[in-house]
């Protein structure tokens, strides 16, 4: 009979440890995808491991200043998707494709 | 939280084991013709490249700009009330400068054009 | 033995598992963003067990409401139907990348875990009106400065997005 | 245990029966609409099928079931199928969290301890919000049937149709942000009671506070459901039907009871905001209890009874606003798209804005 009670009394190890899953299946997206949405989308991915991260804490130590700086990480990952996109829009027009190594031939 | 979950999953089973359920009821008569893309009874052109304006997803990326900038109004309008008082000056001037600048932002997207649409 | 909390905590864990290897695996984009809808829907419920429910609605607003319609939508405008080359070749620099995120996935989660246990982990219940109120009057106070610059930052990317979405013609438009 | 299991239970039943009812009012507001345009086009309508017409319901559910089953060639199967059962989920989740009346309040007897029933699928503590989170996500079955279809009309419509949703969904935010400023609080339940009793003589309502707020919210309503004169996502003469174009036998109907669930809820929220919830002019819940615990010995039917009466006043209300949204459809006239983005961009949002500016400094100077 294996140990039990480190799977139940779910606390703020198991929600770290889901975090940083979350977070390296959005590392490999962003390593191994080609197509410039979907490693946005797992950027995105990425950044909502971290907001987690950030409640989990806040939640597990009595502080409302982890889900301030969710609230900020939120805006600033809806601000950059919404640039990043507007780039991908005009590289699509531009090459009528949306792989990543069509920014090899982005020079000033 | 959990109840609305059981009554998501209760929608999603409702919807769609009555689409399975029903499908056994009508007829099927397959054909060429049904199957394809419903283009008013004329056959269908089909074109790949069809131009949609850019209007569309500058829109959404307005709203979600504009989105962000009412999500931070809600916690204000929460405390708003209650520490009138005390705050209500502070409180209040704190959110007309960010409004200044959201409005700034939304006369110069006006102005770019970005909003007309012909 | 184990508590409800436990088992919902399982059940939302394994499908936010699920759906983030979905958001990366699938072959069509338009369902990895469908995919990534279903994860921000998960991690929201995960906000809500822990108690921080107006961060949750924004999760669904912010998120799941508007920026991956954007995903979608401009998804649908460039309609593509299949793609060529959704993974990165070379199986090589596949396998070391692969080994290297297994590594820095194994480093993050002994390092966290690690930390929890020493972490105190005081669970304070309050309610989501109390929590939501100490929430704004910490952001009204504290972070100002943080909220103000916000604003700014927001009229620069409208500025930076009107400007690069160049208004004349359509998706498909041969410059 | 016994006491968990119990709340479990009554839980499970109270939402399918408030789901059910969505589904159920489906038919009747059809018909309403059906028999409403007639009235205003001078028509008869259906009027054939039983007494006046109401068993053509019958006739259309069984017509609607027995249509083929069918998916267009190219279409994606999974988000073809997935989009129409999509589409219920919002308005369901969010009708399920409106308080429709006072709590019954149950008094001990045997064992049993005293027991408080509310009128309310699920208590969402931050109501508001989780409402509008919830409706958020509508745009999703419009973009998912757009894109399972492969079909450009369909793919247009839903461009259409998510766009205006987006844009209308700011307007609509802000202008319940001006209610959330006067009441300072998120939760639908403590909203209405802070609309109890009456002020200058009148009812002491949300409109009187937020006349402009309830014109914006309700005009963003319109265009938030998709309905005339803002249904600009299947205008006929351009696109075929919008985004469901290739949808025919039940999954339509499934998008209908979305489209209406999404009505229903619309209708409730102006209530609940603008027009005092379930709350009657001049008296108050409490009274009412007082007046029926003295007609009736059991304390238990007098809450009841109260509760009940209540809920008749707020249905008279949602009736009202739906009825409003039929009568809209058929009178004006439908916009062009520009003029739709136009006034969207260009009038409600600056005016939700102004309406808000302008509550805030009202509340600031007249302290309250």
């Amino acid at each position: 009979m294996p140990n039990l009670s480190v799977i139940a009394n779910v606390g703020l190890g198991h929600y770290l440890v889901l975090a940083a899953i979350i977070f390296c299946i959005g590392i490999i997206g962003v390593l191994l995808r080609k197509n410039i949405i979907v490693m946005m989308m797992s950027i995105e991915l990425m950044l909502n491991a971290v907001n987690l991260t950030f409640v989990s804490l806040s939640h597990f130590m009595g502080s409302a200043a982890g889900q301030i700086a969710v609230f900020f990480i939120m805006t600033i990952a809806a601000a950059e998707a919404a640039v990043g996109l507007a780039l991908v829009v005009l590289i699509f027009k531009k090459y009528g494709e949306v792989n990543i190594k069509i920014f090899e031939r982005l020079k000033g | 939280m959990l109840p609305v979950l059981i009554l998501g999953a209760l929608v999603i089973l409702f919807g769609g084991g009555l689409i399975f359920l029903v499908s056994f009821l009508g007829p099927s008569k397959p054909s060429a013709e049904k199957s394809m893309p419903y283009e008013c009874g004329l056959v269908g052109v089909e074109k790949r490249d069809t131009k949609v304006s850019v209007k569309y997803y500058l829109v959404a990326i307005l709203f979600i700009l504009f989105d962000i900038e009412v999500i931070f109004m809600y916690p204000w309008a929460i405390i708003y009330k209650s520490n009138l008082a005390e705050a209500g000056t502070f409180l209040f001037i704190e959110m007309m400068f960010f409004m200044a600048i959201l409005i700034f932002g939304l006369f110069y997207i006006w102005k770019a054009g970005a909003l007309d649409w012909e | 033995m184990f508590s409800s909390y436990d088992i919902v905590f399982y059940l939302l864990a394994l499908f936010a598992l699920f759906s983030a290897f979905g958001v990366v695996t699938s072959a069509s984009p338009i369902y990895s963003a469908f995919f990534l809808v279903l994860a921000m829907m998960d991690i929201a419920c995960l906000f809500v067990m822990l108690g921080a429910f107006f961060i949750a609605g924004v999760q669904l607003i912010v998120y799941a409401g508007a920026v991956v319609v954007l995903f979608v939508m401009v998804l649908m405008l460039f309609n593509l139907h299949q793609e060529t080359e959704a993974f990165s070749r070379g199986t090589i620099s596949g396998m070391a990348k692969l080994g290297v995120t297994g590594l820095l996935c194994g480093i993050l989660a002994t390092t966290l875990f690690h930390f929890a246990s020493t972490a105190k982990t005081i669970a304070a219940e309050i309610g989501p009106e109390e929590s939501t109120e100490k929430l704004a009057k910490l952001l009204f106070s504290d972070y100002l400065f943080g909220f103000e610059a916000i604003s700014i930052l927001i009229l620069v990317v409208a500025v930076g997005a009107v400007a690069l979405s160049q208004l004349k013609g359509g998706t498909h438009a041969k410059s | 245990m016994g006491g968990d299991a119990f709340e479990v239970t009554v839980n499970l039943v109270k939402m399918a029966v408030i789901f059910l009812m969505m589904v159920q009012m489906v038919p009747i507001l059809v018909w309403a609409e059906r028999r409403g345009s007639a009235f205003i086009q001078n028509r008869f309508g259906p009027n054939r099928v039983g007494p006046l017409g109401l068993t053509q319901l019958l006739a259309d559910a069984v017509k609607f079931i027995m249509k083929e089953e069918f998916v267009p060639g190219k279409a994606t199967a999974l988000l073809f199928y997935a989009a129409p059962v999509v589409a219920l989920i919002p308005a369901a989740l969010s009708l399920a969290a409106i308080p429709y009346s006072v709590p019954v309040h149950v008094e001990a007897f045997g064992e049993y301890g005293p027991y408080v029933f509310n009128i309310q699928g699920y208590e969402a503590g931050l109501g508001i919000l989780f409402i509008l989170s919830v409706s958020s996500l509508g745009a999703y079955s419009i973009l998912m049937a757009g894109y399972g279809s492969a079909n450009k009309y369909s793919l247009m419509g839903a461009l259409r149709a998510s766009a205006q949703m987006v844009s209308y969904e700011l307007a609509l935010s802000l202008s319940v942000i001006g209610v959330v400023l006067i009441y300072g609080t998120l939760n639908l339940s403590e909203i209405i009671k802070l609309q109890e009793g009456v002020k200058f003589g009148l009812p002491n309502w949300g409109i009187l506070y937020q006349p402009l707020g309830f014109v914006l919210f309700f005009s963003c309503a319109f265009a938030e459901c998709n309905r005339l004169p803002f249904d600009l996502s299947e205008a006929e003469g351009e696109l075929v039907a919008g985004f469901h174009t290739e949808y025919g036998g039940f999954k339509m109907l499934l998008f209908f009871m979305g489209e209406y669930g999404h009505m229903m809820v619309a209708s409730c929220l102006a209530t609940i905001f603008y027009f005092g919830g379930y709350n009657i002019p001049y008296c108050t819940p409490t009274e009412v209890l007082q007046i029926l615990e003295t007609k009736f010995a059991s304390s238990t039917v007098a809450s009841l009874l109260t509760s009940l009466v209540f809920l008749i006043s707020f249905l008279i209300k949602v009736g009202f606003f739906l009825w409003l949204f039929i009568w809209v459809r058929w009178t004006l006239p439908r916009f062009r798209y520009d003029q739709l983005m136009n006034l969207g961009w260009k009038k409600m949002l600056p005016w939700s804005l102004f309406n808000l500016i302008l509550t805030a400094a009202a509340m600031l100077i007249l302290k309250g």
